[in-house]
């Protein structure tokens, strides 16, 4: 047993697989330690917040203030709020109201402003002007508005008796903070989805449960093909004829279609994480139990068995010590890629709508669902809907290379 | 011929069995569905309607039509019997379009996208595999891993991954549908070539998970094939290295055409999925509609032909598969 | 004296593992078969004897590695050529090989005539389909097999069938040396006389010019070839002509070896068969000594350290052992009184 | 009652339920009637119709500076072109609502829903009421004319009727307790309403709502069709009309799974100085059918969809972030103009939620902002913007209700303390100590459903049940499917089960009978118990008062009267909290892509009437067509 | 002298068929076996003769399609677990292949615990069992002390044939079945097996089956011969008889076929 466990890790394909997959064991125990947020809590008011870090404004001004003179601080501003397309734009507007285009310095911010400032009239139209251009210089003429001005912002508090606003403070444009001083501050390292929540959190803990989905999928799976493949293999006859009846039906009945079936006609309000695990499982321990039956045939006939049985030994005992041991690493590989097809299998069921249902906790599938039903994709909102389908890759990745690895350990011919 | 033709006919007997077996399956399973979807075709229709009698009235109508109302065996044979004759009765969601009408109009583009697709990354990864037992080293060691990665990204993940890199980002292709959104139908070379450009994504997304895992397939199977004693015979009968690799491919091969009818029904899955993404009007839209719309008719004809399609095509590989390997018939002519 | 057909002269060969371990399955072995004459190889298994089927063909691929030493067949070297080289001129033309699992030496996906086509094109340009369709089918027909064969898959064939093709294809392009790793041991008895009597045959009718048997079967070494040679843990420890290795070894492990003959004859019951306790030495790191004195019954300290060359008894017979003949000898016979 | 039927497939649309045939067929076809019925292959070459005067010169592509193409009317293909079946899923021809299509076929006036007001389109000016409000009559424009070129009359109209009362067809049976007869009288059309016992009209706003929302259709072809269908109704329903005449300036051109194609009629009758006094711009109207809003969303931003009707999530960003030249009705949040009210209806037989504390508890403690900023991604007015009543944001229903009477009742909410108050101060409190609330000594603990993949309401649901829990109301979701749902849901003769506490179904949206019809569906008793009850008041709210108020409305004439009973209504609405609305929905979605196209409807774009965000082919909205401009000609 | 011997196991008729329909195949065919107390009678056959389906049969690893076995004149009745166990502790068998006879997850002191348990040895003291085994491994010329707690792919294979006799001593069963349990091992650890094999049966008193292809080996072991050539005993007799004077055509072929070393090998014969 030692033996093999090291030659299992001797195998370098063996070992990425294993790397990636512990770090991801890893992370989904000790992400939510220091992170003890629900997954699935709303926390933002408005959909796909770009990963970042976020800093609450109210506490920022409440903040110690210091100053630093930093150079290219105001054009950094201004280039935040103005940009080079933009500054195009307006030029093409100021030229479409009749100013001569070798008047206009696109270049120099402060005569652009002036001459935009003085012209600029948002019900006027030009011909190919459309609704959407309308809409965006107008836009434009907000965000440009007050860019050039160096007096400081001033906060103000309202006066409860009288009514009039009362200056508190005055923030300079030489002002900073530092954000380990702002009383509350989220990190979102990977933004937050359609719904608001924090996607990170959300997908380790998805990952958890998808986790979980594959392994429900691969134990129900493993038990069923085992269980089958054993008594299928090892009593033979006629048991043997019916149990390989129906998994050579089961074999050539595609496993999705039976999948979406039986999802569709459990129906939504059953459909629980557990239960589509166990669908899953229940329509993949075919190969499995062809695989465990053809080796428990060969071995019923080995004499080890044979010898067992003249020493005296029940059928459970031999099956127990006899045959399980030689087929375990067939059943634990056949296991490892149980797990993966299943989460792979519950994402797939998941963006048919067949997946398990959303409430209690949250699943890589239905993750990559929402995301697609809020496209994210389309929207260029990468960080809902890529870390998913990594996250799902490298599992299912990590566990290919683990069986590769194994394989080749465990599958002579396949060594050099 | 007498083993081939044995082989023949036991692998028609498995086909037929199972043919039974899946209709008894596609027929039960979305009738165990909470709900009666006579009773929300009727709903709809009863809108307006003051009077419970009409409404009940038009209930019963349409029990009938669907026949809902005989007891379940009896319903079974006569669905039985439609769908022998290629009735599959009414669409629940697009009444009044019958199912056969539906499903006609999906399947072609399903099995344009599917089957090549499939047989091309089936092709693809075996030359892969092939070559990465052969050459070994760097190759195994970079190419294999990146294609066991490629192959394990889910399929709907492969899919949108390359509608937003090359339709969203890059703009090379279209971002969905099967031909060009301001064309008809037609047997122009402007159609055409826009039914080609349209199909490149959904194919090549299923392509490439394809690859992957039959490349790792066809890796085992050469290794182990590149090891037997017929290649070392060969060799030191002085043929040259090309043309062993050539009996081995062939060898190794044939084993992975089995193994490509019994991952068929996988494949497709991912696939359906895929066409799902890029909004391609095959089957894989047609199942996502019928779940979504609870039409139950639909998913049992779809899931039912989808079925009967990879039966058809395990069968066809079977029959291939007994008739490229000699060993088939030898076993079988005992 | 008649002409050298195979000269082998101190070739040596080593596997290397998965591990990168080297294993020196082939240890200076040094062959002379002169025309019409016939080899035989005996040894335990894991002696190396297969290994030194292999090396002999001057054609090496991983595992195997060629480590030195020099092969010349009818006075061409062919060792440290070229592979493409040997593989275009030595592989079928000179030197042939015969498989130990013949069972599987054929693709199983390839008529017997393609592959006959795709060996012949190999060789030789300019030649038909229908010319080598001919020549194999007087080549069959001379060695008793049945041409239809040609046009079969080897599924099809039963073993001793597609052994005998196996040995036909082999001889196909008329090689000078022939070497057979143990042809017959997966058969029935009355197939591996088949096998035998058309190896025989091939000899006889000249199409080849010289064998290199290997078996572990002494009975069947012992009427096949003209010598034998010993292995063992990848060392030639005797060689002799085979009635006298049979009836009067000299090392201690032929002697041994052939102690444990079981033949059915007459008298057989009332043999005491020898044995030889014990496990031959690891390759991976041979003993430095005698490679036999760990099981040798004769054993002397001296054995254990300093490695022993080969000696010369006379007649072209050798044997590597400290002790000399005839000191030898006289253990035997008192061992012979004592029972 | 028809607008229910809208906003089912508004709603179905939207939540990616993409078979939104929500529509009512009349009788039960028969079975071998239908077959006969079953529409044609869709990969079938159609040809054009009708060849017009002016071939196109490639007859297999649309130019595209020529075409108008949409999103998000149709999802599915075209089943038929019958325009007395509602079942055919033909998004762009035919759908009979509150504001009809009338591309193909015509209503005498056309509903705009920014003004409230009818305009003619196969009448001739404006219709006329008796003083007793009986009878309502109108004339037909007299350049009227069918596409086979005979003139539109009234006898068309009373024709129509006739035919949808003999086939007993969903708009007959919707209207036979509303409409005694249509007859023709001297050219005009008059419209006798059914009378109360009183001599008075049953409802004279259903009577006059009937002009503006079915179709004129043909009685030559009308015969032509019961001629077809042998006098059977299911027959008749079934019938695809592919020879169907109409009045409309568009036409059936092409038909499969991936496209509706409409092609114009150049002799359309509204190019007469009487009408628009030209034909409208684009050759064709094209409809690409998508399999989701996803696809729709790419196709929107690639160019290829000129006007989308279907939820865009995070529009904005298409302008905003992209720079694409696409945009909304409104420049700003909430883009689009909302009508109608999705709404949690509560379960009043569930325990504790008979209690109008509970209910009301829950309703000012959910935080709708963050329903509408995500499940709507903004696209909804906020109830800041337009305070909680029975009426949609529009300016014309705003305008009923004395908004200053009601504010005290209104909410905003996120009000976690002032619904904790509210509880402790009915009594229901948290006696046992686990953190949830009982009544009766039973734990308030309730199940809030919508169905399953209808993505926006589940987001709501997720957020009330987010609330419940702040309040120590145990508040889980379920979805079931919506084939169990609209089951359970619809059938008010039985009790809610278990599991449908609080559920969200729709409100009306815009339309001529509102807010009457959408007030009638939230609080009116009369559908307490209904079978198959696809109307509203699922909850099984009862209210004599109400109930008064509902029935005297439709007869009132005063608007002064009109608006005392309207707040009077908004204030028992908001003081029994019978059920909340979560947000606000537009009627439909317009969002329209200007890289080819430009000219569209938007706020203030100075049209008089002002064309409504309808997608250019509802009611009045259809008027926009004849404004649009190519911005590259 | 067989005579006075005792009868211990007798196959009457004894057939095996496999499969059926047309995939029927007859691997034992109407055998008749009888088996005296201390002989050792060597079935002989070449492969596909049915020589290892008997074998199975006569152990009742296999049941027989027709016939009967009696075990010491009484009909043989394993129709339960507990009978089998019994029967099993009069008739034990080593097989042909030393490394599969292990299970090799467990120890080899297993193999031989499980020998002590069966001989009612389960609740001996651990020294005892340690003593047993000590005993049966020295009876091999095996050191118990160099075997404790290895694995059997550390051993070799004539080692764990070895110790597979070892086995056998300590079960001192009434009948040994030997299936061809040399053809594995290097012919100069055969003689060894053999003389093994030999010494234990004169030490407890054995019957033992030799089941072989190698006719020579057969004549060299056996009091008994017979000859199987596709399920059936073509001819059976003592060894002298059968090999020295073989009258059926196939036991004729069969020994000519092999080569011998002091006559000549006919060739020509084939």
């Amino acid at each position: 047993m030692k033996h093999t466990l090291r030659q299992i890790f001797r195998s370098p394909n063996f070992v990425v697989g294993f790397s990636i997959f512990s770090l991801i064991i890893l992370t989904v125990i000790i992400y939510p330690i220091f992170v003890p947020n629900p997954p699935l809590q709303i926390i933002a008011q408005g959909t796909f917040f770009e990963p970042g870090i976020y800093v609450n404004t109210y506490d920022s001004f409440n903040a110690p203030s210091y100053t630093l003179k930093l150079d290219g601080a105001d054009s950094k501003r201004i280039a935040s709020k103005l940009n080079d397309e933009d500054r195009l734009a307006m030029q093409e507007w100021l030229v479409g109201f009749g100013i001569p285009e070798n008047e206009i310095d696109i270049h120099d911010t402060e005569a652009l402003l002036n001459l935009w400032n003085t012209n600029f009239d948002p019900t006027k139209r030009f011909p190919g002007m459309t609704n959407a251009d309308r809409n965006y210089f107008i836009r434009l003429n907000n965000s440009v508005q007050g860019l050039l001005s160096t007096d400081p912002a001033i906060i103000a508090v309202t006066d409860e008796e009288t009514g009039s606003l009362v200056e508190t403070d005055r923030v300079q444009q030489t002002d900073y903070i530092n954000v380990s001083q702002v009383a509350n501050v989220r990190i979102l390292p990977l933004g937050t989805d359609n719904f608001g929540r924090d996607v990170l959190t959300e997908l380790i803990a998805a990952t958890r449960v998808s986790l979980l989905i594959g392994f429900v999928a691969g134990i129900v799976a493993t038990l069923i093909g085992l269980i089958l493949g054993l008594v299928s293999g090892y009593l033979g006859g006629l048991v043997d004829d019916v149990i390989m009846f129906i998994t050579n039906l089961f074999t050539v009945i595609p496993s999705f279609v039976l999948l979406i079936l039986i999802s569709f006609s459990i129906g939504q309000d059953q459909r629980g994480a557990f239960t589509i695990a166990v669908v899953i499982g229940f329509t993949s321990w075919v190969w499995t139990a062809r695989a465990v039956r053809s080796q428990v045939i060969s071995l019923r006939n080995r004499d080890h068995v044979n010898l067992s049985k003249l020493s005296g030994h029940s059928i459970v005992y031999i099956i127990v010590n006899d045959i399980l041991p030689y087929i375990a690493s067939y059943v634990v590989m056949a296991f490892i890629l149980q797990i993966s097809s299943g989460i792979l299998a519950e994402a797939g069921l998941s963006i048919l709508g067949l997946g398990p249902r959303t409430t209690e906790v949250p699943t890589l599938g239905l993750m990559m669902n929402w995301a697609m039903i809020y496209q994210a994709h389309i929207l260029g909102k990468w960080w809902a809907y890529f870390p998913v389908i990594v996250t799902i890759a490298l599992i299912a990745f990590s566990m290919n290379l683990m069986n590769t690895g194994m394989d080749q350990v465990f599958n002579p011919t396949l060594r050099d | 011929m007498k083993g081939y033709l044995k082989y023949f006919l036991n692998k028609l007997g498995w086909f037929l069995v199972t043919m039974i077996f899946a209709f008894i399956l596609n027929f039960t399973l979305p009738r165990l569905m909470p709900g009666d979807p006579v009773a929300a075709i009727v709903s709809r229709l009863a809108q307006g309607m003051s009077d419970a009698s009409g409404v009940q009235a038009i209930y019963e109508q349409y029990t009938e039509l669907f026949g809902t109302n005989k007891p379940i065996i009896e319903q079974f044979f006569i669905y039985m019997r439609n769908v022998f004759r290629g009735d599959f009765g009414y669409s629940i969601a697009q009444y009044p379009r019958t199912v056969a009408d539906v499903i006609k109009s999906s399947i072609w583009w399903t099995i344009a996208l599917q089957f090549p697709a499939i047989i091309v990354g089936w092709f693809l990864g075996n030359m892969l595999g092939a070559l990465a037992a052969y050459v070994r080293g760097g190759f195994d060691k970079i190419i294999m891993p990146i294609s066991i990665f490629l192959s394990n990204l889910p399929a709907f993940g492969m899919a949108i991954i390359m509608m937003v890199v090359f339709a969203v980002w890059l703009k090379w292709f279209p971002t969905s549908g099967g031909y060009g959104f301001d064309l008809i139908p037609n047997f122009s070379w402007k159609f055409i070539w826009s039914v080609i450009v349209h199909y490149q994504l959904p194919f090549w997304s299923i392509v490439i998970i394809t690859i992957g895992g039959q490349a790792i397939g066809m890796r085992s199977m050469s290794i182990y094939e590149l090891n037997a004693d017929y290649v070392k015979y060969s060799r030191f009968m002085g043929i040259k290295d090309r043309k062993i690799i050539g009996y081995v491919f062939r060898n190794a091969m044939l084993p992975q055409i089995t193994g490509l009818a019994l991952s068929i029904g996988t494949m497709v899955g991912g696939a359906l999925v895929a066409e799902i993404i890029f909004s391609y009007p095959g089957l894989g839209s047609t199942i996502l509609t019928a779940v979504l719309g609870q039409d139950y008719p639909l998913i049992s004809a779809v899931t039912l032909i989808i079925t009967a399609m990879l039966l058809t095509a395990n069968f066809a590989l079977e029959i291939v598969y007994g008739f490229l390997d000699p060993r088939i018939k030898a076993t079988q002519a005992d | 004296m008649a002409n050298v057909m195979l000269e082998v002269n101190e070739l040596s060969t080593k596997y290397i593992t998965r591990f990168q371990e080297d294993v020196y399955a082939v240890d200076k072995v040094s062959i002379k078969v002169e025309e019409g004459k016939s080899l035989g190889i005996a040894g335990e298994s894991g002696c190396g004897k297969s290994t030194l089927a292999l090396s002999l063909m001057g054609y090496y691929f991983p595992p195997l590695h060629y480590m030195g030493g020099d092969i010349i067949i009818n006075g061409n070297k062919i060792s440290g050529l070229d592979p493409d080289h040997v593989r275009k001129t030595v592989l079928g033309k000179e030197i042939a090989y015969i498989p130990q699992a013949a069972m599987n030496a054929l693709n199983p996906t390839r008529k017997i005539i393609h592959f006959i086509e795709d060996v012949i094109l190999e060789h030789e340009m300019y030649v038909t389909k229908k010319d080598i369709y001919e020549r194999a089918k007087k080549l069959f027909e001379t060695l008793g097999l049945p041409p239809e064969v040609l046009q079969k898959y080897p599924v099809e064939l039963s073993g001793g069938m597609k052994q005998r093709t196996v040995i036909a294809i082999s001889v196909l392009l008329l090689p000078k040396v022939l070497i057979a790793d143990e042809p017959s041991s997966a058969l029935d008895v009355t197939s591996q006389k088949m096998v035998i009597k058309m190896m025989k045959h091939l000899m006889d009718a000249g199409f080849i010019s010289s064998m290199i048997f290997i078996t572990h079967e002494l009975p069947l070494l012992y009427n096949v070839v003209d010598d034998i040679m010993v292995m063992y843990a990848g060392q030639i420890v005797e060689k002799g002509s085979s009635h006298e290795m049979v009836f009067d070894p000299i090392h201690p492990y032929s002697k041994g070896l052939m102690g444990s003959i079981i033949v059915p004859e007459e008298g057989l019951r009332d043999v005491k068969l020898t044995a030889i306790p014990g496990v031959p030495p690891n390759l991976k790191k041979p003993p430095s000594g005698c490679r036999f004195a760990e099981r040798c019954k004769y054993v002397r300290p001296e054995c254990r350290v300093t490695s022993v060359p080969l000696r010369e008894a006379g007649d072209g017979r050798v044997y590597r052992c400290i002790i000399p003949e005839t000191e030898l000898r006289e253990n035997y016979a008192r061992e012979e009184q004592k029972k | 009652m028809k607008k229910i039927l809208y906003i089912v497939s508004l709603l179905v649309i939207a939540s990616m339920i993409l078979t939104a045939c929500a529509s009512p067929a009349t009788e039960a076809p028969v079975e071998e009637v239908a077959t006969e019925a079953a529409p044609e292959a869709a990969t079938e070459e159609v040809a054009p119709e009708e060849p017009a005067s002016s071939e196109p010169a490639d007859p297999n592509s649309l130019p595209r500076n020529e075409t108008l193409y949409f999103n998000g009317q149709q999802w599915g293909s075209v089943v038929g072109w019958n325009p007395y079946s509602t079942s055919n899923n033909n998004g762009m021809a035919i759908a009979q609502q509150d504001n009809a299509r009338v591309l193909m076929f015509e209503t005498p006036y056309a509903y705009n829903m920014l003004d409230g007001q009818v305009y003619p389109l196969l009448a001739d000016g404006a219709y006329t009421w008796n003083d007793a409000l009986t009878e309502l009559s109108f004339g037909i424009n007299p350049a009227a004319h069918w596409s086979d070129g005979s003139p539109v009359t009234a006898e068309d109209v009373a024709y129509t009727w006739a035919t949808h009362v003999k086939y007993n067809t969903p708009t007959g049976a919707a209207n036979t307790a509303y409409i005694e007869d249509i007859v023709a009288s001297d050219g005009s059309v008059v419209i006798k309403a059914k009378l109360k016992d009183d001599g008075t009209a049953v409802n004279p706003l259903v009577v006059q709502a009937y002009v503006s929302s079915n179709y004129v259709i043909q009685m030559a072809w009308t015969q032509t069709l019961e001629e077809r269908a042998g006098g059977d109704a299911t027959a008749l329903l079934a019938d695809t009309a592919e020879d169907v005449v109409y009045s409309g300036p568009y036409h059936k051109y092409f038909a499969d799974d991936s496209k509706v194609v409409m092609i114009r009629d150049d002799n359309y009758w509204g190019q007469d100085a009487s009408m628009f006094g030209k034909l409208p711009i684009p050759r064709y109207l094209a409809h690409t059918i998508f399999k989701d809003n996803a696809a729709g969303t790419t196709a929107l931003t690639a160019g290829e969809v000129d006007v989308s009707q279907q939820f865009n999530s995070n529009v904005n960003l298409l302008w905003e972030q992209d720079g694409l030249p696409i945009s909304t009705y409104l420049p700003e949040a909430p883009y689009q103009i909302g009508a109608s009210l999705p709404t949690a209806f509560f379960n009043l037989k569930s325990p504790g939620l008979d209690q109008v504390a509970v209910r009301k508890a829950i309703a000012i403690a959910v935080d709708y902002p963050t329903i509408i900023a995500n499940a709507m991604t903004n696209q909804s007015a906020t109830f800041d913007q337009a305070p909680r009543s029975l009426m949609n944001p529009t300016a014309g229903e705003q305008a009923l209700y004395d908004h200053a009477a009601v504010a005290d009742l209104q909410w905003a909410g996120n009000d976690i303390e002032g619904a904790k108050a509210l509880l402790d101060e009915a009594g229901i409190v948290d006696t046992d100590g686990d953190g949830w609330r009982e009544y009766n000594g039973q734990k308030l603990s309730y199940v809030a459903t919508c169905p399953n993949g209808w993505s926006d309401w589940q987001a709501a649901i997720e957020v009330v049940a987010a609330a419940g829990k702040e309040i120590g109301i145990d508040i889980t979701t379920n979805y079931p499917e919506w084939a169990v749902y609209q089951t359970v849901v619809t059938a008010s003769d039985q009790p809610l089960p278990e599991g449908y506490d609080i559920f969200m179904m729709w409100s009306d949206g815009a339309g001529p009978t509102q807010p009457w019809s959408r007030v009638r569906h939230l609080i009116s008793s009369e559908y307490v118990g209904m079978a198959g009850n696809w109307n509203g008041n699922w909850g099984g709210y009862a209210n004599a008062d109400a109930d008064a108020l509902i029935a005297a409305i439709p007869g009132m004439t005063d608007g002064a009267e009109i608006n005392a009973a309207y707040t009077e209504l908004v204030k028992i609405y908001l003081t029994d909290v019978p059920s909340f609305t979560l947000m606000y929905r537009p009627q439909s979605f317009h969002t329209v892509n200007e890289s080819v196209w430009t000219n569209f409807p938007y706020d203030g774009d100075g049209t008089n009437p002002p064309v409504p965000p309808m997608d250019l082919m509802d009611g009045w909205g259809v008027a926009g067509l004849y404004n649009l401009e190519l911005v590259n000609p | 002298m067989t005579l006075e011997k005792k009868l211990y196991l007798s196959a009457k008729g004894v057939s095996k068929v496999f499969g059926f329909g047309n995939q029927k195949t007859v691997a034992v065919d109407n055998v008749d076996l009888d088996l005296y107390e201390g002989e050792v009678v060597s079935i002989v056959g070449e492969s596909g003769s049915g020589k290892t389906t008997l074998s199975k049969i006569l152990l009742g690893l296999i049941n027989q399609t027709e016939g009967d076995i009696y075990f010491q004149g009484v009909k043989r009745d394993i129709s339960s677990h507990a009978k089998k166990r019994e029967y099993w502790k009069n008739i034990q068998a080593i097989f042909q292949d030393p490394f599969s006879s292990y299970n090799t997850f467990n120890k080899i002191d297993t193999v031989l615990l499980d020998c002590i348990n069966m001989r009612g040895g389960k609740y001996f003291p651990r020294e005892k069992k340690i003593e047993l085994m000590k005993e049966a491994c020295s009876f091999v010329n095996l050191k118990f002390e160099e075997l404790t707690n290895k694995y059997p792919f550390e051993l070799s294979g004539g080692q764990m044939q070895r110790l597979m006799i070892a086995r056998i001593f300590l079960l001192k069963p009434k009948i040994l079945l030997a299936d061809e349990p040399t053809s594995m091992i290097d012919a100069c650890s055969r003689a060894t097996i053999l003389d093994e094999l030999m010494h234990l049966r004169k030490e407890i008193g054995m019957t033992i089956i030799f089941i072989t292809h190698d006719i020579g080996l057969a004549y060299y072991v056996s009091d008994k011969v017979c000859i199987m050539e596709k399920g059936r005993f073509v001819e059976t007799g003592t060894a002298d008889s059968v090999i020295l004077t073989p009258h059926h055509a196939y036991t004729k072929r069969l020994i000519n076929d092999v080569p011998k070393i002091h006559e000549e090998w006919d060739l020509t014969t084939v």
